[in-house]
């Protein structure tokens, strides 16, 4: 098992994500009716399909480029908060790959990065019930697992993810225009939060099959 | 779902090839959901301050209704109630921007201000200058967020107004952004829904109302409002909302302002000028003065039936930017 | 029923009283459900030819949103969706009648020929030069009842403007007649509904239809229409509609029309945009030179969820009619 | 029992005309929202309202003056086909009670002067689905009465209206504004004829409660 990611690799992941963003619009959808205003799915779909165009052209030169690739296409393109928020995301977690392959390092650093930029940029904190409920848990985890290698770690920050949408269900949104609802926001899950966890599992179900061959 | 549409995935660009074939003012940018002003000045030093809104689809005749000498430049549309992406916005500001730069007015919803937010900054980066100004009008908010998180409704077009007449009478850049953040400052709005909205691509109804339910301080976007409650007649209805609106900004009897009654799109002239006789009756029972009031669907939420209010404070200057003229299409008549 | 109103059984006269206080242009007849241009000349012979149009509410903003220089002297409003009577269209002509007479533009609905037709009677017995146009533009009736007896729907609207242009342009009583009469035989209508609208005071539907029902050649009464069948996409809506109304009027490649895509009041701005955008399409495709067209809430049925086309076949006079200038707060801009 | 009525009894038969269309609002209404755009019933009683009000008023110089202001209120404010309609019935069948007492002759007269007045002035005919289809035969039926005196006359034509009102349930409308229901409009009364049925009903039930003096 590879526990660094060539650019290439990265490449093949990242597609994985964006095929998965595109497989989950409905259930996106049913996420933003319920507690926003149903146009999560689409956005996504719009954005991670033009992420998947724009990968699928790319020879990519590094990490960075690869992730800044996704973060541009989804920014641009998508629309809506999520499209600016997980623009962010990966364009500024691609600054922190630098030059290098994708390791456990640069993994951390990748999650921290992008979430303290989400965190600047659409000035929501931790609780208000956005995937920064399920970032802020997977970089936590991430942090934890430093030193078990870079699967392991993606393992660890999906599950937290994965831990994350349940909690957002208890929150009340407080951003986004789910924030009208106030306490009818109660029970249900974010949408962001829901993409967020799709989208580390994806990762890490790519690792997971990098490690059986 | 039924609506005169071709196919729900593509009623933004068949809406847009519509409105630009209908107003010969109006043209598309290539590529994007960006309708301009087809008379914009070719030298870059004549535009002036150049005016740029936009937001989601779905609040026709908002945002391009808007666009024309003494409002808007140019108006991005995203998808259906969805902001639209940086790329469009950017498009907007280099087609539009001449030497005098670009002011954005944004609706305080995350989305826009993120999208718009992010463009100006690429914008910036390639030395245009941009200012950014976000409305947040909606008093329905005032319990439950603090007043910078506010939603920005109906008062927006008035911001619009305001600021294009600014840019139109020369002002640099940074007066017609002050004079547009005072009268977004100085704008409040309330909205009451009888019934919800269908988004084409979602296919059926936001949410859904029992015969004798109303939904009060919902928002432009078939999301649901804060409180819902029985219908009244038209005078509880504006009191109540009159009510907010007053005590919110402490407007006091002698005061001048101007009155917009919004229909949300599914609420025929009828039932609007009722309530508009309603409120203007109500002001002036209250000793503030309407100086200029106006009723008609200027920013909607699809079919969404229901209206709001919005209640602008006036001083002279506001007056006369309110009375400029305009050739936008959608800038109603009269007052 | 949800409607924003206060009381069912006073729609009309407080409709009324919002509309003249958010017009500065109108006036209302005191005593009567009749809306006055406020600028009319005091002197009789200067008015010119005054023009009348009227009929039931609920069809805003006609008839009052057409009341302005260069289109209507007056407009006289019944019950909802009922003719007035014949003391208000008499007090309307002597309130607006001056040296050169007056021209009645009625919608062809016995109620409106009988009310009308017995005031101008009366207003001729007191001296009065009276003339009435009758409009009669609904194809959807061709294989039902003879042209005589088709309905008037929305191309009055720009029979009003053909007609207040001439008057404004000063010609004499027949004249303003006789382009009145022209321009309603050069116009046909046919319409689409999607749902039905309710009467304030009749608290229900006037009909239902089924999750993908549609009624095709619905009147602008909530009345049923000529045939219900099932939704289909914009375009093939469109090309029934267009087929229907240019085989009915002979319309051929190479002439000369305007289109106005009307609104039945719950249908919004996005998907009149479609249908505009459509039936401009299928025109060029078929040769026809479409000169203006307009989109909008033009002439309703309170929020009924539909629209209407409507083709007027142009000369360079008639033309020059529809963009003559209007102070009326309802007409259209742009085309 | 009276076989004329003078002045003062044709007003109070009129008064009782117009209480019974006002008690029948929602009759009509029920009728006109089956084949027609539900107004008939408030029409009817805005102009019948008028009417009373005027008749209250009036100290009646004439027969024709009672017939008279009946039909100038019904078409001044009425509205809609049938307060031309009737305003018209009522106007021109004043017309031919010159200064004489309502006997059967000039009843006779009233109801064929009203009806040509009716024919001329709308255009329909009689099998158009309207208040013609049960004015005509009440006509008719008068004029088979002629030498039966007032009483009866009233009566035949009472019921004559009621047949027609039934007849007109098979009538296409091809007049008004249920021309466009076509053969939808099979099946369901005139709402006009309703009202000229109830009508002549109201004048019966009066020269009947005169009798039993
Ligand atoms: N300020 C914010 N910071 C981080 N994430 C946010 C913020 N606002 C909204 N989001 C995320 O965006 C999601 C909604 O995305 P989407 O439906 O595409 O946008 P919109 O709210 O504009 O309709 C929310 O579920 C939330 O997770
Ligand atoms: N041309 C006509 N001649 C005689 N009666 C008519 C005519 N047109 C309509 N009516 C009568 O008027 C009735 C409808 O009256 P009403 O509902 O008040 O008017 P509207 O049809 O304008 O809504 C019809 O039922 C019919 O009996
Ligand atoms: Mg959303
Ligand atoms: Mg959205
Ligand atoms: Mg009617
Ligand atoms: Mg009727």
């Amino acid at each position: 098992m590879a526990d660094e990611l060539d650019a290439v690799a990265v490449r093949a992941m990242l597609l994985q994500v964006c095929t998965r963003m595109i497989e989950n619009t409905d259930r996106l959808t049913e996420a933003d009716q319920a507690v926003g205003d149903g146009d999560h799915g689409i956005g996504m779909r719009r954005g991670f399909t033009a992420a998947r165009d724009k990968l699928e052209a790319l020879e990519p030169a590094s990490v960075a480029e690869v992730f800044k690739t996704v973060g541009t296409a989804v920014m641009a393109q998508t629309g809506g908060a999520s499209g600016a928020v997980f623009g962010t995301l990966y364009r500024a977690g691609a600054t922190a790959c630098g030059d290098h392959a994708l390791d456990a390092a640069t993994f951390l650093a990748f999650l921290e990065q992008g979430l303290a930029a989400v965190q600047k940029r659409g000035g929501a904190v931790p609780g208000a019930k956005t995937m920064i409920d399920a970032l802020a848990p997977a970089a936590e985890a991430a942090r934890a697992a430093q030193a078990d290698g870079l699967a392991a770690m993606i393992r660890a920050a999906a599950d937290a993810a994965q831990q994350g949408v349940q909690a957002s269900r208890d929150m009340i949104a407080t951003t986004g225009k789910a924030r009208t609802l106030g306490e009818r926001s109660l029970g249900h899950p974010d949408p962001g939060a829901i993409s967020m966890q799709i989208q580390l599992a994806a990762m890490q179900d790519y690792v997971a099959g990098q490690r059986e061959d | 779902m039924k609506k005169l549409i071709n196919d729900p995935r593509s009623v933004v660009p068949d809406m847009l090839e519509g409105l630009a074939t209908l107003h010969p003012g109006h043209a598309l940018l290539e590529g994007e959901n960006v309708v301009l002003r087809s008379d914009l000045p070719p030298l870059p030093e004549r535009r002036g301050v150049a005016l740029i809104s936009g937001g989601g689809a779905g609040h026709e005749p908002a945002h391009a209704g808007y666009v024309g000498a003494g409002m808007l430049s140019a108006a991005v549309t995203g998808e259906v109630f969805t902001s639209p992406g940086t790329d469009a916005v950017l498009a907007a500001i280099r087609a539009v921007a001449g030497a005098d730069g670009v002011l954005l007015i944004v609706k305080n919803y995350t989305g826009d201000r993120l999208n718009f937010g992010l463009a100006a900054e690429l914008a910036r980066g390639e030395g245009i200058a941009v200012e950014l100004v976000v409305v947040a009008d909606d008093v329905a908010l005032r319990d439950t967020v603090e007043a910078g998180r506010r939603r920005g409704v109906a008062g927006t077009v008035l911001v619009h107004k305001v600021a294009g007449a600014a840019a139109a009478a020369g002002l640099p850049l940074a007066e017609v952004a002050r004079e547009a953040r005072e009268a977004a400052a100085a704008v409040g709005t309330m909205g009451v829904a009888l019934g919800a909205c269908t988004v084409p691509a979602a296919g059926r109804a936001g949410f859904t109302l029992g015969e004798d339910e109303i939904e009060l301080g919902l928002g432009i976007h078939g999301e649901r409002g804060v409180r819902r409650t029985t219908l009244e007649p038209a005078a509880a209805i504006v009191g109540t909302i009159l009510e907010t609106i007053l005590s919110d900004a402490a407007i006091a009897a002698g005061e001048q302002v101007a009155l917009l009654v919004n229909g949300l799109g599914g609420t025929p002239p009828m039932e609007l000028a009722i309530v508009a006789a309603e409120a203007i009756a109500q002001l002036r029972a209250r000793g503030v003065h309407v100086a200029r009031a106006w009723s008609g669907n200027l920013l909607t939420a699809l079919e969404m039936p229901g209206c709001s209010l919005s209640v602008m404070r006036l001083d002279a200057l506001r007056l006369q930017r309110l009375d400029a003229p305009t050739s936008a299409p959608a800038w109603p008549r009269g007052g």
